[in-house]
């Protein structure tokens, strides 16, 4: 009965929100896309309009990466990027933290097959690839750093179930977590002292649909990558832990 | 010397990252850290500052007025005094910390919707791990449900008003919302419910009770003080800097602080221990704020949360002290704590006194001008709830100070202390820095006008149609 | 009139005073004797009581216990010398209600200051017992009083007394008040049924079980003298005082008589009774009169 | 020399006493006790034509006739009260902040008289407010110093709120252009006046009001007790005067109900002023505790200077004036005794106490003669404020006052007997034996109030003809009058001369007749009559508690006003606990339903 | 009706934490929670017949109709902030496992 009832609540919320907010056949309410801020994204006319962007041929443009949502991640609004990066390290503080430091490894109950033991090692290469992939080219095609980032944690993860430990490796990923993390924030300030603004774009952004286009997107998509897989390796590696008996 | 004002987030989150590199000297970082913060903000100048060097409506912008400024000031130099005094509760806590002045820094700055979102996401985790170093796991995790629920609906909310007004620029989104500002109001709603479970508003503040009531000298002035303050202070912001807010919405919010302000008194009433009575009265005072800025008083409302940030700030740090050196926070066994301490006491009572706003003490002037302002408006009935709080509010806090100057009956009868938490062990430090916070709410109750002129300053033109008329020492209006 | 003249009448009005209440309370014995079908004391036996008293060896239990006993007679003194007797007054124009009231509370409080400070509880019970008393006869008199005054526009007694020679006495302005007036009188007097405070069977004479020789002389005379103030205000007040001596005389003796009468034949309240007729009867008889007043009369004013 | 430089100074003083409190205690307590004399004799000498100025923005300041008189009335309280603060009991209550505290309420209330703005009025009245909170907080532990608190910050709001309705309705804040712009237009006056009036009536005990005074009396170190009950109460009645001549009740409304010729509203207040007496004197009655009783006896001399200011004739302002003074005397000598008793004796409960007048007999006379005058009897001073306010009560034909008037005034020579006769007269306890009178620092105060007391008492002109300038300066028509040595009342003439001369004649005969007659033996106190039985135990022989129990029979059921307090206290409490339960609950299931209900809430209700 | 499923699924979340007290069922409706606001902010960004934001040989101009990039990107923040608090949360539920031995707050909350 009780449930019935939160759920009629919850309708009822979903309706409010629905009717009051979100239906509006007439276009009211809603913005047309054309104008909305998100166009000048698109068309790449932040600071002034460099006319029609074509794939392949236009240059210099304020941002040369082809993928807009890319673009609009790691340049136009870097500063939103830098805060994730930064969630994603208190979380992966927080799980540190909560779990009491650095234990025993924890030991699966089963041991791994034969397939999982040996297949692990051999997947692990090769999903790092790919993970390394995904961030390099994240400025052209759909990935970037914080899925590179994952796949990165995935392959981590993957070596666990096959039975790995990961010992002392972890201090190295604290070193390339902390190094990683404070280099974005150095190419922030390096911006802000060479071009006078924070996060700015400071290298060339050449041919958009180039590896080698959006100027400092790619760099921080990297540095991005490789602090994700690494924190997010490090909370893996919390979970697997015991408690430190302090 | 001219300063940007990202270094106060971008300085923080360096030495955030690079800590974890090196261990042995974590506390060195964050005293460092949040010195060097206190500096960068003594050379920030107002102003506009981009991000990545795109314009306004689309990159994200940092919004230095005198409001961001001043609050910018007192946060970092709390914040900074904080980390002085509780160097060794903050070992483990260094990066998160750091992590969380440096979001609190970028809650105030934003000039940007959805980067305020990102902000308040990290504060929030940084908030909750701060928290569960109390050891109390499943109220911290309460927190962390509430923090969740309220930034989902924030980010609701703003969605909501990105389809109607397609920005998420402050400035841009007022003005859209000046030209027509129907149909925002369920986006709006969202969006103060978000907020409200971060400014502990009543019904959403389910959290606050498990996390204070159990906070040590670390986290009752981090959570009950510094975050509540910060978060009252965008809660400014986006009321009278951002939002066209609909008097019908106005009037429902109003109801929900008013309800907030009325139940927090009693429920501080009620108690009989020290951290309960001071996070329901934090409870109730964010009503009385949301009050303020909802119905447009942005100066008295911004004075307000300053001036409260600084005495509930003394207040937790000194009961955390107390607690520690007694055991317990049961006022009934706190008594006559503060003979043997008169200087901590001393502090304690002008923070007690500033709050419950009683004359010589910086809260007095800030009560009347608020009383007066809300008359102008010709409303009694509003002035006489909040003096009915007040009233309530005062009798509570004096109740707590003079239980904590009064030795008991047994004391006096045999002489003999019960419990002897004689000394509160504490560094100088905290007599200092007490003594000096409680002397500033002296000063600026005998001199208001500085204070209140300041205020006006920043925060008179936020609202056109009601700029407050401030009654300081030298008079006010109809002198 | 000068100062001394008047002072010199004054003290002639408390001589008169004590001889007349000591003379006519002589007399009441006999008449009461008679009453009860004894043959009684002579008249003047009160005067050899107090000479006799005066003479004979006493003991004293501090000095509070003789000064309070000064205070009291010369409260009594003090009042009675601006007690106006048949258009005859000492201080002409100060002759007020209220000082005369106050002025002799100065006495009683004397007197219990004395016998209080005996340290026999006895004595202090019976003070209590007269307070006690004293509160439920006083509030409904002095309020008839006040009414009376406002009627009258004058708190002088002697005017009071001359306004009533022009327009009647003041029982026929309020009938009632005078009853309710009468019985606080008796109270006042200390008569059966309202002599709780003395009980000589239950409290020993209560404030007086500590005297003897030369302080309760002076007691008496003390007593004397406030019997006089009591019953000639009453005279004054309500029966339009007395133009000639003779015609004052009458009307104070008949007065005293009467009470003391009424005495002999009665038993005496427990103070409990005392205490529930007390707050009962002549109060509410009394806001009966001035509501009466006031529905007759559109108002004392 | 000027006021600001008097409160200036003092300020510095209570501040330069914690200083020095905190290395030499007795040399703090000698500050106070210089700084406050010194304060007395520059007002004193200075007179109401003190120059006042401006210190800073609203801290302006002017002497009035009224504000000097009630300056003088309690910086005498305070000033010789500072010899109580010479020889307090050591231990707990010797502490460095109570000199600062004791000077900086002092300079307070001269603030408090002197400010020409409401808000500066209020500051000042606040920092008394909680400086008395906390000097009461050094005595016995318990709620009395927070009952004191919340009821007088009560009566500080509603103040405050009334100040702040002059100030938006009027634009203006000075003290008696407000209060007259208020009686110039109707508007909100009605609400400044009830709600200064509250205010007034909190600081005075007058009934609704009144539960913290027996609380906070007790409960105050009793070197301050003194100070709290003949001084701080009697601001309350500052602001009650001001009110009532700048604001008179017939102003408020058009064409007013009229009781007897005086507004109803008036009406209502005088009939509260009486229940106020009706109920210190019944409650008076029953106390157990001297200080207690004491604080009953004030809750019923309020209601007299209520009265006295509410019907506001140039008599019963007077009268109220006076009485004002002959209670402040007064009440702070029987407190100062009840302090010097307690220091020789430990105690201030009356059944522990007796006899003591062999003891300590100079304590006795001051005591006497300050009951007397709370009496109301000749010649103290107390008499001529009763007889002013019962001359103008007969005159105005309000009989239920004066019957509340009359009760009071017969009522207290119960409950001024009863502490006599249980604290001074009866056996002396065993205990007590070696007790001594108490010392002559304590004596000079005590000797000096009383002394006031009486010689105002026979000598009331210059202290009545002092009123009739201060009604001048109220701007009342015209004043009490005075030809020669007589008051002249409106049906009556009083002179306290010739009934002192007339007491003293009939003293004199009977001294006369008392020492003609051959002298008495002493005996000793157990040397009584005892109807046979034989005692042998003091502490058996003795009357004392229940003391008036045929009387407190009768009213026993009279429901305690406190209880309503309680009762609202609790109430909160209840809606503290509700809150507490609904919206503090532990599981965060909870706080999700509330947020969910309450923006269900908010949308629709925006919605619909 | 994309934006209604999406917010029902938000809300169904809710109605999770509304009625569970056990921390693991408390974390996935909060992922569930997540991912319905996620759903809704994509709905709210498209239209249809209207392109990916990224341009490539196929789709070579920015004169094409593209879908708005902004609440993807957003959408993008949004998801690695949920992978933060929910690994938070993890963690806080293998600490609340190890100090009371249970997950279900009812139970640890009726024995404190």
């Amino acid at each position: 009965m009780k449930r019935i009832l939160i759920l009629g609540l919850m309708a009822i919320l979903v309706m409010g929100i629905y009717n009051y907010a979100v239906y509006d056949p007439y276009q009211k309410t809603t913005m047309p896309f054309e104008e909305r801020d998100s166009q000048a994204y698109l068309s790449r006319s932040v600071n002034g309009d460099p006319g029609e962007v074509v794939y392949g041929k236009s240059t210099n443009l304020e941002n040369g990466a082809a993928n807009t949502v890319a673009a609009i991640v790691v340049d136009y609004r870097s500063f939103d990027t830098l805060g994730e990066v930064t969630v994603l390290f208190i979380s992966s503080l927080g799980v540190a933290f909560l779990s009491g430091g650095f234990g025993k490894t924890i030991r699966l109950k089963h041991k791994p097959s034969f397939l999982l033991q040996y297949g692990a090692r051999f997947v692990f290469g090769i999903i790092l690839v790919f993970g390394a992939y995904m961030f390099l080219h994240g400025h052209l095609t759909p990935g970037g750093g914080f899925p590179g980032g994952a796949i990165i944690a995935a392959s981590a993860l993957v070596l666990y179930l096959g039975g790995e430990s990961s010992g002392e490796k972890m201090k190295a990923f604290k070193i390339l977590e902390g190094a990683a993390g404070s280099l974005y924030v150095l190419s922030g300030i390096v911006g802000l002292y060479f071009a006078g603004f924070f996060m700015q774009n400071v290298l060339p952004s050449g041919i958009v649909g180039h590896l080698f286009s959006a100027g400092i997107m790619p760099v921080i998509y990297i540095l991005i990558g490789l602090k994700v897989g690494s924190e997010l390796t490090g909370i893996l590696d919390y979970f697997m832990r015991e408690e430190v008996s302090s | 010397m001219q300063m940007n004002p990202v270094l106060t987030i971008a300085l923080p989150l360096i030495l955030a990252f690079t800590k974890i590199m090196y261990r042995r000297i974590a506390n060195l970082f964050l005293v460092l850290g949040s010195l060097l913060n206190v500096l960068v903000v003594f050379f920030i100048k107002e102003g506009q500052y981009l991000m990545g060097g795109y314009a306004p409506p689309f990159g994200i912008v940092l919004q230095v007025d005198a409001y961001a400024l001043y609050s910018l000031l007192v946060l970092n130099v709390l914040f900074a005094a904080l980390t002085i005094l509780v160097t060794k509760k903050a070992e483990n806590l260094t990066s998160s910390s750091l992590i969380a002045l440096a979001a609190l820094n970028g809650l105030i700055l934003t000039g940007d919707l959805f980067n305020l979102f990102v902000f308040l996401e990290i504060a929030a985790i940084a908030a909750i791990i701060i928290a569960s170093s109390s050891k109390r796991y499943h109220h911290a995790f309460h927190y962390m449900v509430a923090s969740i629920i309220g930034s989902t609906f924030y980010l609701l909310g703003l969605i909501l008003l990105y389809k109607q007004y397609g920005t998420l620029n402050m400035a841009k989104m007022h003005e859209l919302m000046l030209a027509s500002p129907g149909g925002s109001s369920v986006a709006v709603i969202l969006i103060f419910v978000g907020l409200a479970v971060e400014v502990k508003l009543m019904p959403f503040s389910g959290w606050v009770k498990g996390v204070l009531k159990n906070a040590d000298e670390w986290i009752g002035p981090m959570i009950g003080a510094i975050y509540g303050g910060a978060m009252m202070i965008v809660m400014g912001r986006l009321f009278t800097d951002v939002f066209v807010v609909s008097p019908k919405v106005t009037l429902l919010l109003s109801i929900l602080a008013l309800v907030t302000l009325v139940g927090g008194e009693a429920a501080a009433y009620d108690s009989e221990k020290m951290r309960e009575i001071l996070l329901y009265s934090g409870v109730a005072q964010s009503g009385l704020e949301i009050l303020l800025i909802l119905n447009g008083y942005a100066a008295l409302s911004f004075i307000l949360i300053l001036s409260n940030m600084m005495a509930k700030y003394v207040m937790f740090l000194l009961s955390g002290y107390i607690v520690n050196a007694a055991g317990t926070d049961v006022l009934g066994d706190l008594k006559g704590l503060f003979r043997s301490n008169p200087f901590l006491g001393f502090a304690f009572t002008a923070a007690g006194l500033s709050l419950a706003g009683l004359p010589l003490f910086v809260g007095f002037f800030i009560k009347l001008n608020i009383l007066y302002n809300l008359m102008m408006s010709h409303s009694y009935w509003l002035p006489a709830i909040i003096l009915i709080t007040s009233l309530v509010e005062g009798i509570y806090m004096l109740r707590m100070i003079l239980g904590l100057w009064q030795t008991g009956l047994e004391v006096q009868e045999t002489g003999i202390q019960i419990i002897s938490p004689s000394n509160i062990k504490t560094k100088y430090a905290v007599h200092a820095i007490t003594l000096i916070l409680s002397l500033a709410m002296v000063v600026f109750g005998l001199m208001p006008d500085y204070a209140l002129d300041l205020a006006q300053k920043a925060r008179g033109n936020a609202v056109a149609d009601k700029p407050a008329m401030m009654i300081g020492m030298k008079g006010g209006p109809g002198q | 009139m000068n100062a001394l003249q008047s002072i010199g009448t004054g003290l002639g009005m408390a001589l008169f005073g004590w001889l007349l209440q000591t003379t006519i309370s002589g007399v009441t014995r006999k008449v009461i004797a008679r009453i009860q079908k004894r043959r009684g004391p002579v008249w003047y036996q009160n005067f050899r009581d107090i000479m006799k008293l005066l003479n004979k060896r006493s003991v004293t239990h501090g000095w509070a216990f003789d000064f309070g006993l000064l205070v009291a007679l010369a409260g009594a003194i003090g009042t009675a010398m601006f007690m106006p007797v048949a258009g005859i007054v000492a201080f002409k124009g100060f002759d007020n209600f209220f000082m005369i009231i106050y002025l002799a509370a100065l006495g009683v409080f004397g007197r219990a200051l004395s016998s209080g400070s005996s340290g026999n509880p006895l004595a202090t019970i019976g003070v209590m017992r007269g307070l006690t008393q004293n509160i439920g006869y006083k509030v409904p008199y002095m309020l008839l009083v006040i009414a009376l005054i406002s009627y009258y526009r004058t708190s002088s007694i002697s005017e009071i007394v001359e306004l009533q020679r022009v327009s009647g006495w003041s029982v026929l302005v309020m009938p009632l008040g005078f009853v309710v007036a009468f019985i606080s009188l008796h109270g006042m007097l200390g008569k059966k049924p309202f002599d709780t405070y003395l009980a000589p069977a239950e409290i020993a004479s209560g404030p007086l079980v500590e005297y003897g020789g030369k302080q309760l002389g002076i007691l008496m005379i003390a007593h004397e003298l406030s019997v006089f103030i009591e019953v000639s205000l009453f005279v004054n007040l309500f029966l339009g005082g007395g133009a000639t001596l003779p015609e004052f005389l009458l009307k104070y003796a008949f007065i005293y008589i009467l009470s003391s009468s009424l005495g002999a034949v009665m038993g005496r309240f427990r103070i409990e009774q005392v205490v529930r007729f007390y707050y009962k009867v002549p109060i509410a008889l009394t806001i009966v009169q001035i509501l009466m007043l006031a529905v007759m009369r559109g108002g004392v004013r | 020399m000027n006021i600001i430089h008097l409160i200036l100074g003092l300020f510095l003083a209570g501040i330069a006493a914690y200083g020095i409190g905190r290395l030499k205690p007795a040399a703090a307590s000698w500050l106070t006790l210089a700084a406050s004399w010194a304060a007395l004799l520059i007002l004193f000498l200075g007179g109401d034509t003190l120059a006042g100025g401006n210190a800073w923005g609203l801290l302006a300041f002017k002497m009035t006739p009224l504000g000097w008189f009630f300056s003088m009335t309690l910086l005498f309280v305070y000033s010789t009260n500072t010899f109580f603060n010479l020889s307090v009991p050591a231990a707990p209550t010797r502490q460095a902040a109570y000199p600062m505290l004791y000077l900086i309420s002092l300079a307070s209330t001269i603030g408090v008289f002197s400010a020409e703005n409401w808000l500066a009025l209020f500051i000042f009245w606040e920092i008394v407010l909680w400086s008395s909170t906390f000097m009461i907080g050094f005595g016995k532990p318990g709620r009395g110093s927070i009952i004191y608190f919340g009821m007088s910050l009560l009566g500080s709001f509603m103040m405050l709120f009334a100040i702040l309705v002059m100030g938006t309705a009027y634009q203006t804040f000075e003290v008696k252009g407000a209060l007259m712009a208020a009686a110039q237009s109707p508007g909100p006056a009605l609400l400044v006046f009830l709600l200064m009036l509250f205010s007034a009536m909190v600081k005075l005990g007058i009934t609704p009001f009144h539960i913290w005074m027996p609380e906070a009396y007790h409960e105050a170190p009793d070197h301050f007790a003194p100070v709290l009950a003949g001084g701080l109460s009697k601001l309350g009645a500052f602001t009650a005067l001001m009110v009532t001549s700048f604001l008179p009740a017939s102003t408020l409304m058009a064409q007013p109900w009229q009781v007897r010729g005086l507004p109803l509203l008036t009406y209502i207040l005088l009939t509260v002023s009486a229940v106020s007496i009706v109920i210190g004197t019944l409650m008076a009655i029953k106390q157990e505790d001297a200080k207690k009783l004491l604080a009953y006896s004030s809750v019923a001399n309020s209601g007299y200077i209520m009265i006295g200011m509410l019907m506001g004739t140039p008599m019963s302002v007077s009268g109220a004036l006076v009485h004002l003074l002959a209670h402040a005397l007064a009440t702070t000598v029987t407190f100062m005794v009840m302090a010097a008793v307690a220091r020789q004796t430990g105690t201030t409960r009356m059944d522990e106490l007796g006899g003591l007048l062999h003891r300590m007999p100079i304590t006795f006379l001051a005591f006497l003669t300050a009951i007397l005058s709370l009496v109301g009897l000749p010649p103290m001073l107390g008499f001529v404020s009763k007889w002013l306010i019962l001359q103008s009560l007969a005159s105005q034909g309000l009989f239920l006052v004066a019957a509340a008037a009359i009760f009071g005034s017969i009522g207290s020579l119960l409950y001024a007997f009863r502490i006599l006769s249980t604290v001074f007269l009866g056996q002396l306890k065993p205990k007590h034996r070696q007790v001594r009178e108490a010392p002559a620092v304590l004596l000079i105060p005590l000797l000096l109030l009383s002394g006031v007391t009486l010689v105002l008492g026979i000598y009331p002109y210059g202290l009545v003809q002092y009123t009739a300038k201060i009604e001048n300066s109220l701007g009342f028509a015209d004043t009490v009058q005075i030809t020669g040595l007589s008051i002249q009342g409106n049906n009556g003439n009083l002179n306290a001369l010739l009934i002192m001369g007339a007491f003293a004649i009939g003293f004199l005969i009977a001294l006369g007749i008392f020492l003609k007659a051959p002298k008495s033996r002493k005996v000793d106190l157990m040397d009584t009559y005892t109807g046979g039985e034989f005692i042998y135990s003091p502490e058996l022989y003795s009357y004392s508690t229940n003391f008036f129990a045929p009387l407190e029979r009768v009213y026993a059921g009279l429901p305690e006003i406190s209880r309503l307090y309680e009762a609202l206290a609790n109430r909160v409490r209840d809606l503290g606990t509700l809150v507490q339960y609904l919206f503090f609950s532990p599981l965060p299931s909870r706080t999700a339903l509330l947020i969910s209900v309450v923006t269900i809430l908010l949308i629709w209700g925006e919605a619909i | 009706m994309m934006e209604l499923l999406s917010l029902s699924l938000l809300f169904l979340g809710m109605y999770g934490l509304i009625t569970k007290h056990h921390v693991l069922k408390m974390i996935v409706s909060m992922n569930v929670m997540e991912i319905g606001l996620n759903l809704f902010i994509t709905s709210l960004g498209y239209q249809e017949s209207h392109l990916a934001p990224i341009l490539s040989s196929k789709f070579p101009s920015s004169a094409l109709n593209f879908v708005d990039p902004l609440p993807q990107s957003l959408v993008l923040t949004s998801i690695v902030i949920g992978v933060g608090t929910t690994a938070v949360a993890l963690a806080f539920a293998k600490k609340i496992y190890m100090d009371y031995g249970t997950l279900d707050l009812e139970k640890i909350e009726g024995r404190l």
